[in-house]
């Protein structure tokens, strides 16, 4: 079922990578977008993550809003002196859990204001962050879990 | 652009070079891909150039008016980079397996087949 | 003719195959071939003797004007018979002298390729045919000479003999081609009407000098002698067939046959004349110290040769005369007296004279052989050789100028060749016995029976003249001076001037042996100079070449990399530049100066991103340095209407890349290897290559270009093509075998990786 | 109109590409840096894109735009993440000012272990 | 000159700028990270260009090219870590 | 070797978007810039991205077929689509077409055919050199 | 259609180098497909030849593109002479790499490789179009890379590093010199070019240009002072890989010079040939020389090649039908006996385990066979009558005297005399000289351990091109004619033009 949506979202793709909107189109990319998943089968692996793409894509398009701001942010920081800066590398516990959603995470992280994912520690548990504004690790870890982890949760599950 | 890039080609064409009569095997590498560049650009430079006005026929149409920039040598170049990305490629690793052979990468210590004895 | 040409070699070839089987008759089996090709040319005897010619020519390689054209007159029929009669001795000799020695069976294969080769030669009327031959003697005689070839001595002389005569064929043939450009062919009959045309061109003088320097090599004259006494490496039956009676004379035999055409003019004549009479002395002289056998006669031999040159250089009827008497008189007795020299040395295991004496008594037929065969040697009636030395001497005296002077010389040599004959001929038979290495006793009839039959030979010849020799004297002499002779020979002159000169030549002779030892130790401690002599030379040409080729070697081929690369850019550059400098006004060029403000960035990305490479002290440094270059190639590529280009650019920049990064921990940091000196000397040759490229550049788009092709594609590539990319349907479909050799490289390299990586063999390549 | 909004979008893009240069130039460390320029240029780009897409008002372009943004944002943190946790390998200094570091001592050297 | 064709010829020049600008930091440095940092900025604002000077010249056919700079920026980027990475393991 | 999970991760996700571009470069590169090169060496970073991510093995295993194997296969099907010119007696080579038109494609012929050819040839390649060298790292 | 065939000599390779990668893992089918595939292409070549002197000029559009427009295939006497030679050649060397390739570099695609190389040899033989040449050559150069160090010892890459870092330059210098020309004739197709070539205008620029190919060609040709490569390289790699690169790589490089310097740069003789002359006397000289001074059996070889090379260019500069001829002809002879030699070398080797002359001796005692078919190259070598040496000398010194280029015939001869030297020096050293202290009557281990069948395999080649040589010289007629057919081709380039182009 998933590999069904899968392929009909890469038949989509094909469609606006082609450029014109028909069905022959759509049918060339239907097939290569089933050759495609046959390759690529064992690295998608049996993952429930399709369902939920239109939902991310969503959650791609309120990021944009956020990355909006975070660019703003970062003006300010590069027109102003630097001085008042105050960064640090900060490990957050995690509690999303699949690849998935630590991948997400971390990327969306990155992409908001003042903070860079790092790396992941190997047992998946916590996320460690570089971010420019850190008057405290605690409330820090707080903000983050409670803002963007818990919004992206939510999303998720 | 063109006084442009006859100074650039001249100046990758001169890169190339010095960097082939280094020592070290890796600058010899890294002077074949200039060389390599230099090629391109010199046949690209050669073939005469056009801004803004690629080779392709619009839909429906059959043919194209002028200006608009020759095709052939840029199919010359696209082969000559891909032959060229074959053979950097090959070269590359028996640059690396040479040195791991011949335990220095420094080409002055690789004069055994030509000694006289 | 050919026939007989193809027979000799195809029976040399099976020499092998029988010799085993057969070994024990295999010296009659062997004396059979040149017997049989002695009899078929000497049923020609009474045609040629009348005049006639017999001349047959069958295509070989018709469109350089190359056949077989044997043509067989007086001369040729002459030394036909020479070299079988005497092949048959020496075939029947050798059967029982190579029997104790390793691969016999070889011997006989270049025996009896140079034997049909030297009757190839002899009568091949076509120069570059006669030219074949001739190469195939110094071959085979290259081949015997180190036919013991454990022994470095004979590996050393075979070598020697073969580059002194090998290099003087190569002027041989030069002259010879050099002459066929007169006439337009290569027929030597074909020059006879020309002399005049032929002394008048302007390769004259060349023609003579190369053609004698052929001849000059071949028959050991002067200053080439020196490879003829080293020869003597060789086993006897080489010596006294190749190295005394018949290859030796071939060089003797071009100056006779191209005398014809080349003659008359005095740098013909007096160049052989005086080279001949040096050679006659300077050879007598060199024998004064020998005391072997062998040697000896080799000297005396290069002294008849030095005769015989010299009296085709004198060219008087008489002169032709007494060189073609002398000629066959020399093959007979000293053929004889070489294999006698080699009865001696198998039965008694030496070749020194001061060894040898008293052997009457074991080997009478070798003493009575000996005996006749130095008799005519030194000149003593009634053998042959007597008419021989009374000729040579009559031909002297009719040269006007510097006949007494040659006279005197020739006195001198002959006496010296008297005290060798003694030596040779008669010492090791009289006198106290002394014991030898081996317990001496006479010679199995194979071996003495040739000899013997020679020596008797040269009796009857001296007896009676005109049978044997007279007939075919004025053919010869035709072929020669192109007039008849017109003399008859004769054993008795009567009491004159030449008979006084033969008388005093024998007492000097046996005067001369007598106070030998005496000379020896006055002359002890003389020792002539090294520049004096000949051979230093050769040794000195050889070892100069030696040091030189190794010092241009280690100079060019030096084993460095960046010098290779330096010869052959500023060759390129030197020469391409000097090219574009013949242009006139290629300086004079008016570029395209506007440039936009992303024109300008990108210029100067691509120039500081170069510099950094080569400055980098990193690798990855340069690496990422060489990554932006490939990276503002893509943009260029862009702006210049070529996406294609950019999409393959970039893609191959990052997978560069890629590689780079998986191969690059591997190798070792950049260290600072260059000296400054040669990265100024780098700089000034990559400036060179860049400005001349630069040049180029601006000075090939300032002209206009018009092609076709562009706009065919463009044209045809929608119906024809099918596609809107021109640029995609030219590498698929217009110049799609461009792609298909485009892949197969690529193939080939991912093949190369692979191996590279998976295969690694020690250094024996296991 | 078309134009406009697209020429805005243009001008728009540029200067957030302009500032994440500056950005890229004016940060103390790499990591500010990196921190900066990720979003800067890809906010930059995407506006640049999309001016692009107006412009051409054709739905092929619009999406190949849309692909070319959905790329940058699916890659730029990913490559930010990796080269971070190489340079921190590597050890690139940190700015003085960076007054926590949790994640020193915290990667065993030998397997790149993290825990 | 209308609107766009000023904003097109004002972004190339921005763009420009800011190529140098980031060009500037891959030939200081100080860190070969800062140099690879700089190097896959440099390939995504290449992409800006090409779109912009896309619309100048009025042709599309470069705009692929944007996609297959991104991705391939992305591997060249994540290619030198991965060389750093080694590199620094013992 | 330790790998990162979020570089894993997106790996996972990337290379089938890569490959369906490789895929729509070469089909259309006939019409527009593209390309069974440029097309083979997308699919080729793909694979290339989820070797770096995940190691050697990982992609060796979802690539299933031995590199040579696409090398030779590459190389077959180039050589095949000369043969029809050849079976309707033309010069080597020539193109021969269907008179049909496909969506982005255009017309389908053997030129086409060649440049599968060559795309397969150039994953191939860049795949037995990259994982080649990858081995030896081990 | 029957001129498809002329496509066949480049593709038949391919295709039997596709099919080993098919079964990569199995040696024993690489084998026979090789051997198979060798004598195919010989058959194939045989006929085209036999087509080619029958009809004349055969030339084929590929993608029936009429020419300049595609890329033409083109079959004149010459190509098809040198393909044939490279059938043989490959024949040769299929068969003598069975009985002397080790299995390990069987097993890494040894024979799939010499199929490559023979396919771009034949391609750079039989294009008439100057950037699809610069393709072959590097098809060729490529798989003669992965050759020469297939196997990895030391030597090899030592070796390699300055084939491949000098061979990559001059194909810089090809390509540069390819992409001005294009910027100055406007044209890649031979033909074309020669038709054009007249009306130019700027004629000195294209003297410029011919330079520059001239280096490129001169490189690969291994002339004076662009051959370090090849004596670097040569001796390196295993025998049946020296030898098929020593018979048939530089010949390409001469090829081209041919090709180049009688169809198409014919505009400015006075200053191109004087400058192939004078590199010509050098080149014969320095190669000569340059092996006088070896003790190596395959080093002494290598730089022969160089000195032939001589002679060939010569013959090139000299610029008469009949030097031309003569060049042809040399080639022709050089190719089968200079692989000759190297198998020789190899057998040699193989038995004493040596190439040091110092450390060989006694194989004229041991191998009397091998020391006759060692006599029959090498005096062909060195020039000695009626081998087939012999008449490629003569044909050369004849042209050169009619031309009264005296000096430099002088020096020709004089290089023919240390030719001689060599050789015998060889002959002394290995055959004739007893096993040196230390190693007498040494038998290598291995050489004990081969089988008879492989002992024929070794020898069969051997015999074969020996009398291949000995049919050159004693029926020198045809080839000769050939060769003068050849130099007729290429100097009226009229024919080629109207084969090539049609009617136009
Ligand atoms: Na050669
Ligand atoms: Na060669």
């Amino acid at each position: 079922m998933n590999q069904l949506l899968l392929n009909i979202l890469l038949g989509i793709a094909w469609v606006l990578l082609v450029g014109e909107v028909e069905f022959e189109i759509f049918v060339e990319g239907m097939i290569i977008g089933y050759l495609i998943l046959w390759i690529s089968r064992s690295a998608l692996g049996g993952t429930k993550f399709f369902r939920k793409i239109p939902v991310m894509i969503m959650f791609i398009f309120y990021f944009i809003k956020e990355l909006i701001i975070a660019n703003l942010k970062v003006a300010y920081d590069v027109i102003t002196p630097k001085d008042y800066m105050k960064p640090a590398i900060i490990a957050v516990p995690l509690e999303v859990k699949t690849d998935l959603e630590i991948t997400l995470f971390a990327n969306l992280l990155t992409l908001t204001p003042g903070t860079l994912s790092l790396d992941v520690s190997s047992n998946k548990n916590v996320l460690y962050v570089h971010a420019l504004y850190v008057k405290d690790a605690d409330s820090f870890r707080d903000e983050l879990k409670n803002g963007l982890e818990k919004r992206l949760l939510e999303v998720l599950r | 652009m063109n006084f442009l890039l006859a100074i650039i080609i001249g100046i990758l064409y001169g890169a190339g070079t010095y960097m082939i009569l280094r020592r070290s095997l890796v600058k010899v590498i890294l002077g074949l891909i200039f060389l390599g560049h230099a090629a391109n650009l010199l046949i690209f430079t050669i073939g005469r150039l056009t801004k803004g006005a690629p080779a392709f026929i619009p839909q429906g149409a059959e043919t194209l008016a002028e200006p608009y920039a020759d095709p052939l040598p840029q199919a010359l170049i696209l082969t000559a980079i891909v032959i060229g990305f074959g053979v950097q490629a090959f070269a590359i690793v028996l640059f690396k397996r040479t040195y791991q052979t011949v335990g220095t990468d420094d080409l002055d210590k690789m004069k055994s087949t030509d000694e006289l004895k | 003719m050919l026939t007989l040409i193809l027979i000799g070699f195809a029976a040399s070839a099976i020499a092998p195959l029988i010799y085993k089987p057969l070994k024990n008759y295999f010296g009659w089996i062997a004396a059979s071939f040149p017997l049989y090709i002695f009899l078929s040319f000497l049923s020609k005897y009474n045609q040629i003797a009348s005049g006639n010619i017999i001349k047959e020519t069958i295509e070989w390689i018709p469109s350089l004007g190359i056949n077989f054209t044997f043509l067989l007159d007086g001369l040729s029929l002459t030394f036909v018979l020479i070299i079988t009669l005497i092949g048959v001795v020496v075939f029947l000799y050798a059967g029982a002298y190579m029997r104790g020695y390793e691969h016999a069976d070889r011997f006989f294969v270049y025996v009896g390729i140079f034997m049909t080769s030297m009757v190839g030669m002899v009568i091949s009327d076509n120069m570059m045919t006669l030219f074949v031959f001739w190469e195939l003697t110094s071959i085979s005689s290259y081949l015997l000479i180190g036919f013991n070839h454990h022994n470095e001595k004979s590996r050393k002389y075979a070598l020697q003999a073969l580059l002194v005569t090998g290099g003087g064929g190569l002027a041989l043939m030069a002259g010879f081609i050099l002459l066929s450009q007169i006439s337009g062919s290569f027929e030597i009959s074909a020059l006879y009407n020309l002399n005049e045309n032929i002394r008048n061109a302007s390769t004259y003088s060349a023609i003579v000098i190369l053609v004698l320097i052929g001849a000059f090599t071949k028959s050991a004259q002067f200053p080439f002698h020196f490879w003829l006494p080293n020869a003597m490496e060789a086993p006897t039956p080489v010596s006294a067939y190749l190295h005394s009676a018949t290859m030796v004379k071939a060089g003797i035999y071009i100056i006779a046959r191209m005398n014809h055409s080349l003659g008359g003019t005095a740098l013909w004549q007096d160049t052989i004349l005086i080279i001949g009479a040096i050679t006659m002395l300077f050879a007598a002289i060199l024998s004064y110290n020998q005391m072997d056998l062998k040697k000896l006669l080799a000297y005396s031999t290069l002294s008849v040769l030095g005769t015989l040159t010299m009296l085709l250089g004198i060219g008087s009827k008489l002169a032709i005369k007494a060189f073609f008497i002398y000629i066959i008189a020399h093959s007979l007795y000293k053929g004889t007296l070489f294999l006698v020299a080699g009865i001696l040395d198998h039965e008694t295991g030496t070749r020194d004279v001061s060894k040898l004496s008293g052997l009457r008594k074991y080997m009478p037929i070798t003493m009575v052989t000996a005996a006749f065969a130095s008799f005519s040697m030194m000149g003593i009636i009634p053998l042959v050789g007597f008419i021989g030395k009374e000729t040579v001497y009559s031909a002297i005296l009719e040269v006007d100028y510097w006949g007494l002077f040659l006279l005197a010389v020739a006195v001198i040599g002959n006496a010296l060749i008297v005290m060798i004959t003694i030596l040779v001929g008669f010492k090791p038979f009289w006198g106290k016995l002394i014991s030898t290495p081996k317990e001496p006793h006479e010679a199995p009839i194979k071996m003495w029976l040739g000899p013997l039959a020679l020596a008797v030979l040269g009796l009857l010849m001296g007896i009676f003249p005109n049978v044997f020799i007279g007939r075919l004297l004025d053919q010869s002499a035709i072929s020669i001076i192109s007039e008849k002779l017109e003399l008859t020979i004769k054993l008795w002159h009567g009491f004159n001037f030449v008979l006084l000169m033969s008388f005093v030549t024998l007492l000097l002779g046996i005067g001369i042996y007598f106070f030998r030892l005496k000379i020896l130790d006055i002359t002890h401690n003389f020792k002539l100079k090294k520049i004096f002599k000949p051979s230093e030379w050769y040794e000195f040409l050889l070892n100069g070449m030696m040091s030189f080729a190794k010092f241009q070697t280690k100079v060019l081929q030096n084993g460095y990399l960046r010098n290779y690369i330096i010869f052959i850019l500023v060759t390129a550059v030197t020469l391409a530049s000097f090219a574009l400098f013949r242009i006139e006004n290629a300086l004079k060029i008016t570029p395209d100066f506007s440039i936009t403000f992303y024109e300008g960035a990108i210029a100067l990305i691509i120039i500081i991103s170069t510099f950094f490479v080569i400055t980098s002290d990193s690798r990855l440094k340069s690496i990422v340095g060489i990554g932006v270059v490939g990276f503002v190639m893509g943009i260029i590529f862009i702006i210049h209407s070529a996406p294609d280009l950019a999409l393959t650019t970039f893609a191959i920049e990052t997978l560069t890349v890629i590689l780079f990064v998986l191969v690059l921990y591997k190798l070792p940091r950049y260290l600072k290897f260059s000296k400054p000196l040669s990265k100024l000397r780098d700089i000034i040759i990559a400036s060179g290559v860049g400005l001349f490229m630069t040049l180029m550049v601006l000075y090939i788009t300032s002209i206009d270009l018009t092609s076709e092709l562009k706009r065919f594609y463009t044209d045809t590539s929608v119906p024809g093509g099918k596609g809107r990319n021109v640029v995609n349907v030219i590498l698929v479909d217009f110049r799609a075998i461009d792609t298909l050799g485009e892949i197969t490289v690529l193939a080939i390299a991912a093949l190369g990786v692979y191996a590279l990586l998976k295969l690694k063999l020690d250094d024996r390549g296991e | 109109m078309i134009e406009i909004i697209s020429g805005v979008f243009l001008l728009l893009g540029s200067v957030f590409i302009l500032l994440s240069a500056i950005g890229l130039l004016r940060m103390p460390d790499l990591f500010t840096r990196m921190s900066a320029t990720t979003k800067a240029s890809t906010l930059g780009i995407g506006l640049v894109l999309i001016g692009t897409a107006i412009f051409w008002g054709d739905i092929g372009i619009a999406a190949r735009a849309l692909s070319i943004i959905i790329f940058l944002l699916l890659t730029a943190p990913v490559a930010a993440h990796i080269i971070g946790r190489a340079a921190y390998f590597d050890k690139v200094p940190l700015w003085k000012k960076t007054h926590i570091d949790e994640l020193k001592g915290k990667y065993d050297e030998e397997s790149h272990e993290l825990s | 000159m209308n609107f766009i064709e000023f904003a097109a010829y004002i972004s190339v020049i921005v763009i420009g700028l800011s190529i140098l600008i980031i060009f500037l930091r891959l030939v200081i440095g100080p860190t070969i990270e800062d140099r690879i940092v700089a190097l896959d900025l440099l390939s995504a604002n290449t992409i800006a260009f090409i779109a912009v000077y896309a619309i100048q010249n009025n042709t599309t056919t470069f705009l692929d090219v944007g996609i297959i700079l991104a991705m391939l920026a992305f591997l060249g980027t994540i290619s030198f870590a991965f060389y750093l990475e080694r590199r620094t393991k013992r | 070797m330790m790998f990162s999970v979020i570089l894993s991760t997106a790996s996972r996700y990337l290379l089938p978007l890569l490959l369906i571009f490789s895929f729509f470069l070469l089909l259309r590169g006939h019409n527009e810039p593209g390309g069974g090169f440029v097309g083979g060496l997308v699919a080729a970073a793909a694979y290339a991205l989820y070797f770096i991510a995940n190691g050697v093995y990982e992609a060796e295993k979802l690539l299933k077929a031995e590199p040579i194997k696409i090398i030779s296969l590459g190389l077959l099907i180039a050589i095949l689509s000369t043969i029809p010119s050849i079976i309707i007696g033309q010069n080597f080579m020539t193109g021969v077409w269907l008179d049909i038109n496909f969506p982005v494609i255009g017309k389908i012929g053997t030129p086409l055919f060649f440049d599968v050819g060559v795309y397969l040839l150039v994953l191939g390649i860049t795949l037995k050199i990259i994982f080649s060298l990858a081995e030896e790292d081990k | 259609m029957i001129n498809q065939i002329i496509i066949l000599p480049i593709i038949l390779p391919l295709i039997f180098a596709v099919t080993m990668l098919f079964f990569w893992r199995s040696v024993a089918v690489h084998r026979y497909i090789n051997l198979f595939g060798t004598l195919v292409s010989l058959v194939v070549s045989i006929i085209i030849l036999v087509q080619v002197i029958s009809e004349g000029i055969i030339s084929l559009q590929v993608g029936s593109w009429q020419a300049p427009f595609g890329i033409s295939i083109v079959a004149d006497l010459l190509s098809t002479v040198m393909v044939v030679i490279t059938a043989v050649i490959g024949f040769a060397t299929a068969l003598y790499s069975i009985g002397t390739i080790d299995p390990d570099r069987e097993k890494y695609l040894y024979y799939p490789l010499l199929q490559f190389l023979l396919m771009g040899i034949n391609g750079a033989f039989l294009t008439g179009d100057i950037f699809n040449l610069y393709v072959w050559f590097e098809v060729m150069l490529i798989s003669s890379f992965v050759l020469l160090v297939l196997g990895g010892t030391r030597g090899q890459f030592e070796g390699a590093i300055k084939y491949v870092t000098l061979n990559l330059l001059s194909s810089a210098i090809f390509l540069a010199a390819v992409g001005i020309l294009y910027g100055v004739a406007g044209t890649l197709n031979m033909a074309d070019l020669a038709r054009r070539i007249p009306f130019v205008e700027q004629k000195e620029l294209l003297t410029v240009v011919s330079v520059l190919f001239m280096i490129a060609f001169g490189v690969k040709a291994a002339i004076f002072p662009l051959f370090f490569w090849l004596p670097a390289s040569y001796h390196t790699p295993p025998v049946a890989v020296s030898a098929i690169f020593a018979g048939l790589l530089t010949k390409v490089g001469v090829y081209a010079l041919i090709r180049f310097f009688t169809t198409i740069f014919v505009h400015d003789i006075g200053f191109t040939h004087n400058l192939l002359l004078i590199s010509a006397v050098l080149t014969m000289l320095t190669g000569v020389l340059g092996a006088a001074a070896q003790s190596d059996f395959r080093k002494i070889l290598s730089f022969h090649i160089i000195s032939q090379i001589g002679y060939m260019i010569l013959g090139l500069a000299l610029f008469s039908p009949l030097a031309i001829a003569g060049a042809i002809f040399y080639i022709i002879h050089h190719i089968i006996v200079k692989t000759n030699l190297f198998f020789v070398s190899g057998v040699v080797d193989k038995m004493k385990g040596s190439f040091d002359l110092n450390k060989l001796g006694g194989v004229y005692k041991f191998y009397p066979l091998l020391g006759l078919l060692f006599l029959i190259p090498a005096l062909s070598l060195a020039g000695i009558p009626p081998l087939s040496g012999f008449w490629a000398k003569f044909v050369v010194i004849k042209a050169g005297l009619e031309v009264q280029e005296y000096f430099v015939i002088g020096i020709a001869l004089l290089v023919g005399l240390l030719t001689l030297f060599s050789m015998t020096k060889i002959w002394n050293e290995v055959f004739w000289k007893d096993d040196p202290r230390g190693y007498e009557n040494h038998l290598d281990e291995s050489y004990k351990q081969i089988t008879s069948t492989k002992k024929y395999l070794v020898i069969a080649p051997i015999v074969f091109l020996a009398l291949i040589t000995i049919i050159i010289g004693f029926y020198a007629e045809p080839f000769f004619k050939y060769a003068n057919d050849a130099a007729e081709q290429l100097i009226n380039s009229s024919v080629y033009i109207n084969s090539v182009l049609g009617m136009r």
